[in-house]
């Protein structure tokens, strides 16, 4: 009964005891202690990989069923419109409607594909999309694996993803889906590097590649990453969601140009497939930025009194909200807009950021600055610099056509052909509106 | 059967050779870089068994080798696609046995 | 080491990296000989994570799954489509084999019977610190000589892939000046001069 | 308000630099279809008619001869001028093109030549646009689809004013001509009774 | 030299142009007739150099129903409804266009108040359309159907007040020869009001969103671009042609149905690109309101109908009449041989001659530049066919 007491505890860490729901992993680790008592060593491994796994897909299924309901409805109020409020309660089964209805559709392959490289891409982009689930710390010691290079494995298995796209696009033989896979390989190599640079910043200023250190190094010294470096989190943040083919970077499935882009050809359930893992991605990116700049599983001791799990998710649905938000306002930017923003504009920006964390790492350690003073004024300092680095791209990188306002002006009594529109746009007066411009 | 270093010298032999075989036969210059990367892989293999299997001093020299050996393959490969791309453009063809710059 | 799980991910992971490798060599298609060289390269990192070299498996991933691979199908995207055939072989493949043959056979002879004394002490932990510290202590005249190399395959890459900017650049001048225009003269007195005469009716 | 410009004033304008290729019948402007370009030009460029804009461009099957119909509308003047041009050859009818005068014939032509079959002379890209290559015939002629016994497309007349026009009772064969296509009617046909003289009013 | 090496040489000359630049071969993509973006079926055959458009080629015909041979068939009257969906998502002006060359063709004198209820439809038929226009533009940008669903809020009301007035939402069928059909329900006019009041905060939410835009004008501003001599002479007309700079409206050049008694301006652009094309349609919502505002204001009483037979035979003649439509200068020519039903019915369709200079707008741009240039024409296949 202490040990229940102990729950409610605002002081320590987790107990250890299965029942302690801060920590699921005691629970797993019971399990696996009680196995390896009895049985061999590999068993022990494998049913842990193995609850591991169902602990992630668990978590993640569900969730998902429940945010493409949330993604809809959220969307739907963007747009004045209701959402889905048909299929069970306030519409909350659609998504389970949906996914049978899509079980039960024809899957049809159109007859050019390349047969063998067609059917295995809606398996193959799992495989990714469940890997990265491994690292994501849910809290101090909840993670599959806690890889001392976690940063590096992130990137090269979501590095992968790209090749799933590819294969899927060019095996439909479909003039779409090649545009858009071809899209999507530039968009994934373009936009890696500011998304490595990003976290180089962090890893270079915190001096760790495991995930779980960075989320410790932001609670041991008291201050959320995207405060300290805040252009690295915008970047990451569009990076992001440019990799996640989201608007305003989703080129790669851009329907009003190239239909459904990648997966044109994939129907039914291997339509659902991309669609789900698509999700999923954004659910898991949503949570590595919540990890690497918001604090992840921390947040100022309030990860004391409610499950560190619990922390992390509402940190995923805030960032997730605002992917959203992104998704419901914003329209597309071009393809070659987007690449000129990657080269010109993310890529110098996170790089000097990865200097400034260099620099600033060098007076804390080698210089022995006190870390309550340096970090605050590091964290104004910082922010400044990313205000003045945004403005100074918002002011040399505008395209020409851009600089200009935008004029309407009103005819008044001068109707008629080039005379009369010379005459207009001779007239000296304040426009009737104007918009844009330097 | 312990699994030891002759496991992967043996993997890593034939995996070279296949590589070698690939770069020495195809006509295609994506074809060969596609062999070239196969070997470099095999002699990374080697150098990581004698990792973990030589003394301590031996397995980080061995990683950082590697490490070299990696960025090396990068560099090439990217500088050889554009070759490649370069004689396709000149030529209108990537067979290297119809590359004859050379011979004019 | 000795275990099970050991034993079935090393012959797994062999089968992958050699019958990935031997697919490239029959497949016909370009393209699918880049899916089986990502597999086979996948079999490798899961070779080196058997090694426990983790930090030289992710960087594997990363590199060869992640940019070689998509470098070479954004090449083969970029030749026609007549050059994506995988299938020719050079007249000189039955040479080359003898010589790949007497190179297995030697190889393969001095992999098995030499007594590489292996010793297996503990396997390196914090792998990429320590590649990193000896980086840039112990090596660092060859990392800094690999980072030049690698600007200049950057650039030189770039130099070669570049298209003759000719007919770009004339393109790109024109939509310039038809954006910009100046903005000191009124739009409507920059004439253009698109109205068709009789000699070139519309276009 | 748009005025119309003075069909003897451009008739003038374009007989000064090319005479003859207009002339005046009943208030309406009719150019010599050889010398189309050079007139529409003409009018176009003068600074009189200033006539730039090209509001309109169809044709009208007069059984004998085609016509066509050009609305030409000056913009800084805001006049209107409509220019007639006529054909006659039922088989191959043909025409210079205006597309080097205005651009926006470009469109406006091809329709023509799909619905009318008249060719435009110099019209760069002058293919059906509508309808398909090779279908039969041109539907917008008033001879296309011709029955037998010279029943023609077209409204005769109210059913009230004659008998011959009258709708058809139940029972009997219906007069107005149908597709030869189309199914014929089985069993009664039921039509309903016209309203008769029946007016709106306010 | 001899001929075969001048054969050679061509040919060579040949292969070279063809596989010049970095090698890749110009690929032909269809967009449409089924496709997310082409309002209707509508098909853009472009070749593509990489994302550079080289050739845009339309094909249409796919609605083509040969309405103008059908109407020779039917009576004035008879022929109101086609007009209606000739351009559907502009019913009233369609309409307002046809009776006017009827009535022209007749000699028909129509009432004030009926001209004041045509002038209050037309005007709410291009709030209507402009809501759809500038909707779907936002959405060919790119934008996830947001900006879209707003507009068609506004769409939706005025949709509402037709189906009061006359019982259609799209195919309203409400003209007639010599007036309007009905008179006004007593319930429009609040609904109306409550419109007025309610439409100029939603114009500055929309406003708010979207003009300071970035990404908006990144992809709009600089696209899509034609000279006012060029619009001029390819004969745009409408948004397309004001956003040139080019002031001519045809409510205020040739007042019909008593535009002259109304206060209004007409919004001209500066550059003829596609975010022009979306800033004229903006502000002419705004000049569409204030007629309305005036049109309640002062809307007359007395009979909706002039006294026309239904059965009119007009004295042989023509007719060419012509409203500002949403989509341009719409009008219909009509020949009559003095029978029962018009010898030649012609529609000048706004949306077919707006694409006459698309491939002049869309050729050198990207895909997606052509895509946004088509939005921004804001074509009905409707009308494009017939």
């Amino acid at each position: 009964m202490t040990d229940f007491a102990g729950l409610t505890s605002v002081l320590g860490s987790t107990l250890g005891a299965w029942y302690d729901f801060r920590d699921l992993n005691n629970l797993q680790r019971l399990i696996t202690e009680w196995i390896a008592d009895w049985g061999p060593d590999w068993l022990a491994s494998i049913i842990a990989g193995v609850l591991g796994t169902l602990g992630i897909l668990g978590v993640i299924g569900p969730t998902l069923l429940i945010l493409i309901w949330v993604e809809r409805k959220v969307i739907a109020r963007f747009q004045q419109r209701y959402g889905p409020n048909r299929v069970g309660p306030k519409g909350l089964l659609q998504p389970v409607a949906d996914a049978v209805k899509l079980i039960l559709k024809e899957q049809l392959a159109p007859r050019a594909a390349d047969k063998l490289i067609f059917f295995l891409p809606p398996v193959l982009i799992f495989v990714p999309g469940v890997l990265i689930w491994g690292v994501l710390p849910f809290g101090p010691r909840m993670s599959v694996a806690d890889l001392n290079v976690g940063v590096l494995f992130l990137l090269a298995v979501s590095g992968t993803t790209v090749l799933v796209i590819f294969m899927a696009g060019w095996s439909s033989n479909n003039k779409y889906a090649l545009f858009g896979a071809m899209r999507a390989v530039a968009m994934s190599i373009s936009y890696e590097v500011p998304m490595v640079l990003a976290l180089l910043t962090l890893v270079v200023f915190s001096g760790t590649m495991s995930i779980n250190g960075i989320v410790e190094w932001q609670q041991q010294e008291d201050v959320i990453f995207i405060l300290l470096f805040p252009l690295s989190a915008i970047a990451f943040f569009f990076a992001a969601s440019a990799e996640l083919n989201r608007t305003p970077a989703d080129i790669s499935e851009a329907e009003s140009e190239i239909v459904a882009g990648y997966h044109t050809e994939y129907s039914g359930m291997r339509f659902g497939l991309f669609y789900a893992v698509e999700l999923g991605n954004t659910l898991v990116v949503s949570a590595f930025i919540a990890t690497f700049f918001l604090g992840g599983w921390w947040l100022w001791g309030l990860d004391q009194w409610v499950p560190s799990w619990i922390i992390l998710l509402a940190k995923t649905g805030a960032v997730y909200f605002l992917l959203i938000w992104t998704r419901g306002t914003l329209p597309r930017l071009r393809v070659d807009q987007l690449m000129s923003f990657c080269w010109k504009a993310l890529v110098p920006a996170t790089l000097l950021f990865v200097v400034v964390a260099f620099v600033e790492r060098t007076l804390l350690i080698s210089e022995g600055w006190d870390t309550t003073v340096a970090l605050p004024i590091m964290a104004v300092f910082n922010i400044a610099l990313t205000l003045g680095a945004i403005m100074l791209f918002a002011r040399v990188s505008r395209p020409a056509a851009l600089r200009r306002p935008a004029r309407i002006r009103m005819a008044g009594t001068e109707i008629g052909g080039l005379r009369a529109a010379r005459q207009v746009a001779s007239r000296t007066e304040e426009p009737q509106f104007q918009v844009g411009g330097d | 059967m312990i699994i030891g270093l002759e496991h992967y010298l043996v993997l890593g032999a034939l995996l070279f050779c296949i590589g070698f075989f690939i770069a020495l036969s195809k006509k295609n210059a994506i074809g060969v870089l596609i062999g070239v990367e196969l070997m470099l892989n095999a002699v990374n293999l080697t150098l990581i068994a004698f990792s973990r299997f030589g003394s301590a001093e031996v397995a980080l020299s061995t990683q950082v080798f590697v490490v070299f050996i990696i960025a090396v393959a990068a560099a090439e490969v990217a500088v050889g696609l554009a070759l490649a791309l370069v004689v396709y453009r000149n030529r209108q063809t990537i067979s290297v046995d119809r590359t004859t710059l050379l011979k004019g | 080491m000795s275990d099970f799980g050991f034993h079935l991910a090393f012959w797994s992971l062999a089968a992958m990296t050699l019958g990935g490798a031997s697919m490239i060599m029959i497949s016909r298609n370009l393209i699918h000989a880049v899916i089986w060289l990502v597999m086979s390269m996948l079999g490798v990192a899961g070779l080196y994570l058997t090694l426990s070299a983790d930090f030289i498996a992710v960087v594997q991933v990363l590199i060869y799954v992640g940019a070689i691979s998509v470098l070479m199908l954004f090449a083969i995207m970029l030749t026609p489509r007549a050059e994506r055939d995988n299938s020719q072989n050079m007249k000189t493949g039955g040479p080359a084999a003898l010589v790949v043959i007497l190179v297995m056979i030697s190889t393969l002879w001095v992999a098995i019977d030499t007594d590489w004394g292996a010793v297996r002490e503990a396997a390196l932990t914090e792998q990429a610190r320590l590649i990193g510290e000896s980086l840039i202590k112990h090596y660092i005249l060859p990392f800094e000589i690999g980072a030049v190399l690698l600007t200049a395959a950057l650039v030189g890459a770039i130099a070669l892939a570049r298209q003759d900017d000719e007919d770009a650049a004339v393109h790109a001048s024109s939509l310039q000046a038809e954006l910009e225009g100046d903005a000191s003269v009124d739009p409507v007195d920059v004439v253009d001069p698109p109205i068709p005469s009789d000699g070139e009716a519309g276009s | 308000m748009t005025s119309s410009y003075d069909a003897t004033a451009a008739m003038e304008i374009v007989n000064a630099s090319a005479p003859g290729a207009a002339c005046v019948d009943d208030g309406v402007l009719f150019l010599d279809p050889e010398r189309l370009v050079e007139a529409v030009r003409t009018l176009r460029d003068a600074e009189a008619s200033d006539l730039v804009f090209l509001s309109n461009l169809t044709a009208v099957d007069h059984e004998l001869h085609f016509e066509l119909v050009y609305h030409l509308q000056s913009l800084d003047h805001n006049h209107i001028l409509q220019v007639k041009a006529r054909v006659a050859d039922r088989e191959d009818p043909s025409l210079p093109s205006l597309t080097g005068v205005y651009h926006g014939a470009h469109l406006q032509e091809r329709e023509v030549y799909d619905l009318f079959g008249i060719r435009f002379e110099g019209h760069p890209d002058l293919r059906r646009m509508f309808l398909w290559d090779g279908f039969p015939g041109y539907p917008l002629r008033k001879d296309f689809l011709q029955m037998p016994g010279q029943v023609r497309a077209g409204l005769p007349g109210f059913p009230h004013e004659s008998e011959e026009n009258a709708w058809p009772v139940p029972g009997s064969v219906p007069q107005r001509p149908m597709h030869p296509n189309d199914p014929q009617p089985e069993g009664e046909l039921v039509v309903a009774e016209p309203d008769g003289e029946s007016e709106e009013s306010s | 030299m001899t001929m075969s090496d001048d054969t050679r040489l061509a040919m060579q000359g040949t292969i070279e142009a063809l596989t010049s630049g970095d090698g890749s071969e110009p690929v032909v993509v269809n967009l449409g007739p089924q496709h997310p973006s082409t309002h209707g079926v509508f098909r853009l055959k472009v070749t593509l150099d990489g994302e550079i458009v080289q050739d845009a080629e339309m094909r249409i015909g796919y609605l083509h129903r040969s309405m103008e041979k059908l109407a020779e068939e039917r009576t004035y009257t008879q022929n109101i409804p086609f007009t209606d969906r000739i351009d559907y998502l502009a019913a009233m002006s369609n309409n307002l266009a046809y009776c006017l060359a009827a009535e022209e063709l007749l000699g028909v004198e129509v009432p004030p108040r009926a001209n004041a209820i045509r002038v209050m439809f037309a005007e709410l038929q291009r709030v209507a359309s402009h809501a759809m226009a500038n909707g779907t533009f936002i959405n060919d940008c790119g934008a996830w159907h947001t900006p879209l669903f707003h507009m068609f809020r506004d769409r939706e009301r005025v949709l509402d007040m037709f189906e009061m007035t006359c019982g259609a939402r799209l195919t309203t069928n409400y003209m007639r020869i010599g007036g309007v059909a009905f008179d006004l329900p007593d319930e429009l006019l609040p609904t109306l009001e409550q419109f007025l009041a309610d439409m100029p905060e939603n114009i500055a939410n929309y406003e708010a969103l979207l003009l300071e835009n970035e990404i908006l004008h990144a992809r709009a501003r600089g696209i899509g671009v034609i000279s006012p001599e060029m619009a001029i002479n390819s004969s745009l007309s409408g948004p397309v042609l004001r956003a040139t700079g080019v002031p001519w409206d045809l409510r205020k050049a040739n007042p019909y149905c008593g535009y002259e008694d109304y206060e209004f301006d007409v919004p001209v652009g500066e550059q003829g690109d596609c975010f022009d094309r979306f800033l004229v349609r903006m502000a002419e919502v705004k000049e569409s309101l204030k007629i309305l505002r005036q049109v309640v204001d002062t809307l007359p009483d007395g009979p909706w109908l002039a006294d026309v037979p239904l059965h009119a035979r007009p004295d042989p003649g023509e007719s060419y009449a012509r409203v500002e439509s949403p989509r341009g200068e719409l009008g219909f020519y009509l020949v009559s041989d003095g029978g029962p039903a018009p010898y030649r019915f012609h529609c000048r369709p706004p949306s077919l001659i707006n694409l006459t200079a698309l491939k002049e707008m869309s050729i050198g741009g990207t895909l997606a530049d052509a895509i946004v240039t088509l939005g921004s024409i804001d074509i009905v296949v409707g009308e494009i066919d017939r």
